[in-house]
Order: C-alpha cells, then structure tokens, then sequence
C-alpha cells in the first residue's frame, strides 16, 4: 500500500517528519522511530527517483535506436 | 391711207411659214431633169426641171449619201422630199431625202411596198436562224452557170472541203426565176439532210434582181426551216429576199465564208481544247495537291508528338510538385515533431527528478542533523542531571573521612541501640567496606 | 442521223466542258469525269473530221439524184 | 459511305481537323482519333489525287501517239 | 471504369490532388493517401500518352510509305 | 487501436504532454508517465513520418520505371 | 518493566531523586539509596542514548551506500 501513496505525498511526510524533529520536543523513541521513519521514506524517495532516473536514461538511449524502444515498450505492456 | 407696211423679212418669214405648215408640201413625189448638176463634196445643189417648168433642189449630204446611182445632167429621176423658201433669197426650193433614177421608178415603188408590207409582218425583225457552224451539206439555189457558185465550190473547197455542196438550179432572171427560185427552195426544204441554203445571184440591174424582190420568194425564205444565207446583187444591192434572208451576205465567197468554218481552224480549236482541258485539269489537280501538301506540311502530321508535348510537361510538373507538396508536408510534419521532441526532451522529468533528489537530500540531511541535535539535547539534559546528582551524592561526605555502618541485615546503624556486641556489621568507607564484628557497646549520654 | 447532227453539239459540249474546267470550281470527281469526257470528245470530234473525205460539189437533178457538178464547172472554167 | 463523300468534302474535313488540332484545346482522346481521321483522310485524299494523276497522264501519254489514240476509240465504238 | 475517365478528368484530378497537398494544411495520412492516389493517376495517365505515343508512332510509320510515294512522285516530275 | 489515431491527433497529444511538462507542476509520477507516453507518441510519429518518407522515396525511384511501378501499386492494394 | 518506562520517564524519575537530594533533609540512608538509584537510572538513560546514537550511527553509515540501503530497505518490506 506504501506503493500508492504518491512520491509528493511520501515528500511531505518526509518534511513533517523533520520538522518534528525540528521542533525538539518530542520523546527520544518517538524521534528515534520518526527518524527510521524518515531514514525509511528518504530511502523509499530515493530508490524512486533512481527509479525515474534508470528509466529516463533508459528512454534515453532507447530513443536513438527506436525499433528497440518501441520493442522494449511492446514489451513493457 | 394709214396702210402697214410689211418689211420683205417678215413677209418671206410669212410665206416659209406657210409653206412649211402645208401637209401636201411636207412629202413631196415629184418626178424631173436633173439640171445644173455639178459634184460638190458635202451639199448638192441643182434644179429639176421639165419642158415647161424648173425648181431649185437642195440635197444634204446625209441625204445624197444613200443614193446609189451617180446623178448626170439630163438624167430623169425621181425624188421625195419637202417644198420650203430660203428666205435669204426668197426663193422656194425642194429639200429632196431620197432620189432615184426614173424609169425603174414602178419596180421600186412595189419593192418599197412589199417591204412595207412584210417589215409591218415582222418577217424582217423575226429571229434569225443559227447557221449551223460545221455544216456537212450545203444547198445552193443558184444559176448552175454563174460566177455565185463557183466562187462558192471554190471557198468552200479552200475553207471545209468536207462540206458537200449540192446545186439547186434555178433560173434567177426573168419571169420564171421566182417561182422557179421558190421550187428549189422548197425541194431543198423537203429533204432534211441539209444544214446551209445559199440562195445567190450576181450583180445586175434592179430588173435583173427583182425575182429576188418578189413576195413569194420572200416568203419561201422566210418559211425554211433550213438557215438561209442570201447574196443577191452586188454590195450596195439589197434585196427582200437579202432582208429576210437569216444572214446577208455581200458576195457568193462571203456567203461561202459565212456558211463553213476553216477546217484547219476546227482542228486548231479542238486540239487548243483539249490543250486547255489537260492544261485546265492539271491545274486543278495541282492546285489540290498543293492545297493537300499545305495541309500535310502541318506539323500535326510533321510533329504528331507536339499534340500530347504538353501533357508530357505538365504530368511531369504534377509529379514533381506532388512529390515536393508531400516531401514538404513530412518536412514540416518533421520539423514540428522534431521541435516537439526537442521540447519534450528539455522538459523531461530528469530536472525534476534532480530537483527532487536535492530536497531529498536536504531533507535528509535536516532529518540527520535534527535526530542528532535531539539526541545531543538529551544527552546534555541527561549530563546535567548526573551532575547534579553528583553534586548531591553522599559519598562526596564520607570522602572526608566519613563513613557509615550497616548492620547484618544492611540497615544504617544510627543509633548505638541499633547493635549489641559481636553483632556483624559493616563499615562503608568512601572507597570500600570492611567487616567486623562488634566488641562492645556503650551508649553515651549527651 | 444522231452521230451527223451531234459534231456541233459535240464540240459545244467540248468547249463547255473546256470553260467548266477553266473556272476551276468543281468538285475533283466531276472535274475527272468532264476531263475524260473532254478527251474522248475531243477525241472523237478530231477523229471524225479526219475521217470526213473531200467532197466534190453535186448537182440536184429535178428527179431527184445528185449528179456530179464539179466537171461541169470545171469546164466552165 | 465514305467513297461517296466528295474529294472537296474530304478535303475541308481534313482542313477541318488540322485546325483544330492545331488550336489544339481539344481532349487528347478527341485529339488522337482526329489525327487518325486525319491520317487516313489524307492518305484517301492522296491517293485520289494520284490515281487522278495518272489518268491525266496516261490520257496525255495516248494523246501524242494519235493513231494509238484513234485506235482505242474505235474500239471503244 | 477508370479507363473511361477521360485523360482531361483524370488529369484535372491529379491537379486537384497536387493543389490540396500543396496547400498544405491536410492531415500527414490523408496528404499520404492522396499522394498515392496521385501517383496512380499520373501512372495512368502516362500510360495513356504512352499507348497514344505508340498508336502515333504506329500511323507516322505507316505513314511513311506515302512519304516514300511522294518521292517517287517528284521524281517523275 | 493506437494505429486509428491520426498522425495530427497524435502530434497533439504529444504537443499537449510537452506543454504540461512545460508548466512543471505536475508530480513526478505523473511527470513521468506523460513522458513516457510522450516518448511513446514521439516514436510512433517518427515511425508514422519514416514510413510516408520510405513511401515517397518508392515512389520517387519507381516513377522512373513505370511499370513496375504499376505492377507494385496494384500488389499494395 | 523498566524497559517500558520511556526514556523521559526516567529522565523525569532522575529529575526528581536530584530535587529530593537537594532538600537534604532526608536520611543518609535513603540519600544514598535514591543516589543510587539516580546513579542507577543516569546509567540507563546514558546507555539509552548510547544505543540510540548507535543506532543513529548506524543509519549514517548506511546512508552513505545507497545500495546497501536499499537492500536494507527492501528486506524491511
């Protein structure tokens, strides 16, 4: 289910979750479980932008040899 | 006496008029000697006269040029014409129009009222009849012994000796001649194998002419059905029978001449003609040929290929701006995608995705530094405290030298009630404990 | 008689046939058809002139036989 | 039918048909089939004008040997 | 039934054709097809110039042989 | 079904995915994705706009000889 | 069940046994027993921080090999 919430909504989190801990005030557990939280989601934030990136390069390349690209995209379907 | 005297100019005036103005004096016979005759060369004056009388005769020249006798002093004739005055002399005198000798004057009284007769008949105006211009036989109806046909058989056989001339013998002078005349006539008209009739007599005076002056002749004349060629007389001769006649010939070699052609010349004409048809058939086929040549020198025929050149042009044009239109629609169809392409690619998500990657790591970093801060917060807090805790510690108190005892069962003993002898107990020192057991007790009072 | 009578008819129609042709507006066929005609009339009318003997000139005796008159005015002569 | 059309006829038809086709704004179809029209009006036309030609000069080749001449009318008779 | 669309329809069409691709603002598929319809029509349409070329060709050639007639004819003159 | 989309339906699409992307406040899936449609859409054209070139160079080389021009025309069909 | 008292409970609970020493009126005896405890409990809550920044330490070191963290992060899932 953490597949459906969108990068932006998993980008906010993320930034709740600092500024959390920001603010200070919170029990060492609490943060200490926000922060792996945080580890977690900016992990999670940064595997899908390598994600994007990997396709976008791949789309990349694929588009100079494009009966390539189209095979590789019938295939993705 | 108041009586008017006339002047001699308005009395002659008077007497012309009176003259001129009487019926009976307009046309006058008049019957007389020449006298005083002399040849002039335009006008003819003279007198007539008689045993008892004489008149002053005047004759024009217009006139005097149709007579055809030559006037002689003493020479009786007979006259026509109009009694007047010349009123510069006063004297009356005849203005004669025609003249003739007398003595024949009753012939030529007949002559002149048959001709009369038969010109109110029509039959000198009647149409004449064509001469058959290449005649095969001719008639002659003439004295066998004269110059007339001879000089006919002589022309004849010069022009057109293949024209057969056929001798009618007539008596031509004398009671006889005209009914005679007439027979031959007629037998030649009996027959059809006839082309010509030349009806001829050789000079002589007018009682030798006159059966050819005679009605029934002239009628025989008029009713043949063969063309009739007339020489009677000589030249200045002429006869009824020359007026009703369908040609007038002067002479027997004219009469000749008028009824064949020259055989020469018939040759002559048909050979030009037939010169003429070929010539004129030629022409007319070269003419075509000409006009069929201009045709065929069109350059449709020359350049058949010039009738579809111009499609050949024009499809190749098409073909070239069809190709050029499409090759430019894919050009522009091209660029636009190309531009759209280029586009796509600067606004791909890859900058984003970058973007993203720094907030990323920003926030990353922020998460880091504020757990670390946290804990380091704590870890003061908690610093603090075990300071604090320090500072309070009661084993700062024994480290002067203080200590406390426990007795066996680990209470503090505060009071010397709190042991008896030989109970164990402990002794805490501020760096360790020691054992020992109790040997005396003493409670001291304060 | 028709062949005698028909010289002048025949050399009338020679020289119709002559000015037909010289006007030069008829049609090709009829032009071919009055220059055949032409050449045989032409032909013909030379032929029958050639063929025509000389004649010596003849006497209609009143029994109607013509007798030889040239002799005659030979004599005559 | 068409031996019957006049020389003259033949002619202005094909004087016809070389105008036209030289105004040339005729459909090409139209233009093809006149130009055969007119190929084989010419050829008719030609041929005509020839066999007139030798008419004229065989009549003219028998015209300078009379007695030839004279003879074939005779036979003609 | 193409064949009997006239060479003048035809090529009236491949004009049309040309014009409405030449203004060029007709979808990339229709202008295709069009093009294509186009090339036929001007397939076609050379063809019938071909076939009229060939029937020319064929009547200039029998043609000829008046030509060589001609020739003999001014030579007898 | 893709194959009924016209060339310019696509090319808008595609304009319309450039001009989102152009405007930049579209979350990253979303981003993306368009992308990747738009890289998708962009090689069909370009596949679409390939095969009208290849088209006319055929034409073009055929054209020069036509019947087999013809022949190939007919065998599209 | 000292484990489930949180880290700012005993924080709290250390807060108070300073306060109490501070009074100084209570026995040496219980003095020393609540500095006991208070050593006590200042030894957890340092061992408490202790493991947190281990555990912070060892989110650090991950961080820096992304794969690793990845591996991680997916073997979490």
């Amino acid at each position: 289910m953490a597949e459906k919430a969108s990068f932006e909504d998993n980008m906010n989190k993320l930034e709740q979750i600092v500024s959390e801990l920001e603010q200070g005030d919170i029990p060492l557990e609490k943060a200490l479980s926000e922060f792996q939280k945080g580890v977690k989601l900016s992990g999670e934030l940064q595997s899908t932008l390598k994600n994007a990136e990997k396709t976008l390069a791949k789309e990349m390349t694929d588009d100079d040899s494009e009966v390539a690209f189209e095979k590789e995209e019938s295939e993705d379907k | 006496m108041g009586n008017d005297y006339l002047s001699v100019s308005d009395l002659t005036s008077y007497i012309k008029k009176k003259f001129d103005r009487d019926p009976y004096l307009d046309k006058v016979y008049l019957t007389g000697e020449i006298s005083n005759f002399r040849l002039r060369p335009a006008h003819q004056y003279f007198s007539l006269k008689d045993d008892n009388a004489k008149i002053s005769a005047i004759m024009f020249k217009s006139a005097f040029d149709k007579v055809k006798f030559r006037p002689e002093e003493g020479m009786k004739v007979l006259v026509t014409g109009r009694i007047s005055v010349y009123e510069a002399t006063g004297n009356y005198q005849i203005y004669i129009d025609h003249m003739e000798p007398d003595g024949v004057g009753a012939l030529y009284q007949a002559y002149e009222q048959l001709k009369k007769k038969l010109s109110a008949e029509g039959l000198f105006n009647a149409p004449k009849k064509p001469l058959e211009r290449y005649p095969k036989r001719i008639a002659v109806v003439t004295s066998p012994s004269g110059a007339v046909i001879r000089d006919i058989i002589t022309t004849t056989r010069r022009r057109y000796p293949i024209a057969q001339i056929v001798l009618y013998p007539a008596v031509v002078q004398g009671d006889a001649a005209a009914s005679d005349i007439v027979r031959q006539i007629n037998r030649v008209n009996e027959r059809d194998d006839f082309d010509t009739l030349i009806i001829g007599r050789g000079g002589g005076s007018i009682e030798d002419l006159w059966p050819f002056n005679e009605e029934i002749v002239a009628r025989a004349i008029f009713d043949s059905k063969i063309p009739v060629i007339s020489s009677v007389g000589h030249e200045t001769d002429t006869t009824i029978a020359d007026l009703v006649a369908d040609v007038r010939a002067a002479t027997p070699t004219a009469a000749a001449e008028l009824a064949v052609p020259v055989l020469t010349d018939v040759m002559t004409d048909i050979k030009n003609d037939q010169v003429r048809i070929f010539n004129a058939f030629r022409n007319k086929l070269n003419q075509l040929q000409q006009r069929l040549a201009k045709v065929q020198q069109s350059y449709i025929f020359k350049q058949p290929e010039r009738l579809y050149d111009s499609y050949v042009q024009k499809i190749d044009m098409l073909n070239e701006r069809l190709t050029n239109s499409l090759k430019e629609t894919i050009n522009q169809s091209d660029r636009k995608l190309n531009d759209l392409v280029y586009n796509l690619k600067i606004n791909s998500p890859k900058n984003m995705i970058k973007e993203q990657q720094q907030v990323l790591q920003v926030q990353g970093n922020q998460l880091k530094r504020n757990i670390m801060l946290l804990i380091q917060n704590k870890q003061n807090q908690l610093t603090q405290r075990v300071d604090a805790l320090d500072h309070l510690s009661p084993l700062k108190v024994m480290s002067r030298g203080f200590s406390f005892t426990t007795n066996s069962e680990g209470k503090v003993v505060k009071k010397i009630d709190d042991i008896q002898k030989n109970d164990d107990i402990e002794l805490k020192l501020i760096d360790g404990y020691a054992k020992a057991t109790v040997n005396e007790v003493k409670k001291e009072s304060k």
